[in-house]
């Protein structure tokens, strides 16, 4: 399944399929860019001595785009931002494959940097996906920044 | 009994696993609010009251507050810390 | 003509081809990795009011090579780097297309803008790498950054 | 004459350009230093005194500066403003 909105600017994506990077990085090419800026997050196999197998994604879909085109277009009111792209993936992302991908163009390449930081951080603090760590050891845990445990 | 569509809450993560629910509907003439939604929700699943605090609620699929005002056919998300990328 | 030099934890190259900037990202994959951020520098046609047809690129290229190998060594001194990928291309590189590709991957996401941004500035200041701007007008000039005219 | 190796110049970019040059060999015997063989090269062409400011050196592959002592086989680059990426 997936979910995407795409416009010549920005492209908003959220599939179960491995996200194709190379797709992205070529959505980003446009004449008066001088740099493109990609950020890719994998599954890491290794957190402190605690080993993830997998992990799990969900996405409440039709908000996360919403809220991807949404930081898309506060970045283009900071940066003068040319493409951006959000995709993200859902479901099982096995080590070293990309659960999500983040790129922007902009005119020089301080920009692109700064915009493409801007979307992964905001990403992860607005956009509704939710990560479940599968350890090697077989427990589970949803992960929930901010929440300490007296619920 | 309200004739009109009732306010349809979305369940994820967490409280949809802890729940066993994705979907709840509520009737719309018993709840005027996000708040008071919530309380209402939590009055059934614990969880949800356990969570209140931590959770930020979208309405319309965007984000909201607990005094954000719920009409008949509305779609409040249960939005728990979320932790993409 | 292409230099280059690979080993399991990094990759240089100088190539006259496009740049392949999928097998870039490809290599920079890791179980321990979290984060990849890449760079892609294109050539952008417009800068103020001066439209650019091409650039064309010279390298000393051995050097070149050293030189990008040796700043892959100093980012991994500074910040945990698990890959790093340095690829520039020479000869023509018409509009919107890579001339450089610069890629990192460390476990954590704020480490690989980092040093993704130490590699692509460094490369800048001391790859020996020469650019020369074909401008639509035919006029030609060698890009020299910090040189004044009085020479 | 010096029956050694000669050293080898390498010029790039606007210096190859404007000289014509993209290698020119030096008798060892003639220049002890960098700061020598750049003082040799501007005597015969004019472009390299007028960039010499701007050079940076590299002997072998690696950055040096005037002070730097050659010797029979080294390799001298002329390293004008890179301007990569």
């Amino acid at each position: 399944m997936s979910h995407e909105r795409k416009t010549e600017e920005e492209w908003v994506r959220v599939q179960e399929r491995p996200l194709d990077v190379s797709a992205l990085e070529a959505f980003l090419r446009h004449p008066r860019a001088g740099g493109v800026c990609v950020f890719v997050g994998t599954t890491r196999a290794v957190t402190g001595s605690v080993v993830t197998e997998e992990l799990r994604y969900e996405a409440f879909s039709e908000m996360a785009l919403d809220e991807m085109k949404r930081l898309a277009a506060e970045a283009s009111v900071r940066w003068p931002v040319l493409r951006a792209a959000l995709h993200h993936r859902t479901g099982v992302v096995p080590v070293a494959e990309a659960s999500v991908a983040v790129g922007v163009a902009t005119p020089h390449r301080a920009d692109s940097f700064e915009a493409c930081r801007f979307l992964i951080d905001r990403l992860k603090e607005t956009v509704p996906v939710w990560k479940k760590e599968i350890y090697a050891d077989g427990s589970t845990e949803w992960v929930e920044p901010g929440k300490t445990d007296q619920g | 009994m309200s004739a009109s569509e009732p306010v349809r809450v979305r369940l994820f993560s967490v409280l949809k696993e802890r729940t066993g629910q994705s979907e709840i509907l509520l009737d719309a003439g018993d709840v005027d609010s996000v708040g008071a939604a919530l309380s209402a929700l939590g009055r059934t699943y614990p969880v949800i009251a356990d969570y209140r605090r931590w959770i930020r609620p979208a309405v319309n699929r965007a984000y909201a507050d607990e005094d954000t005002l719920l009409k008949s056919g509305d779609e409040l998300a249960l939005i728990t810390p979320v932790s993409g990328g």
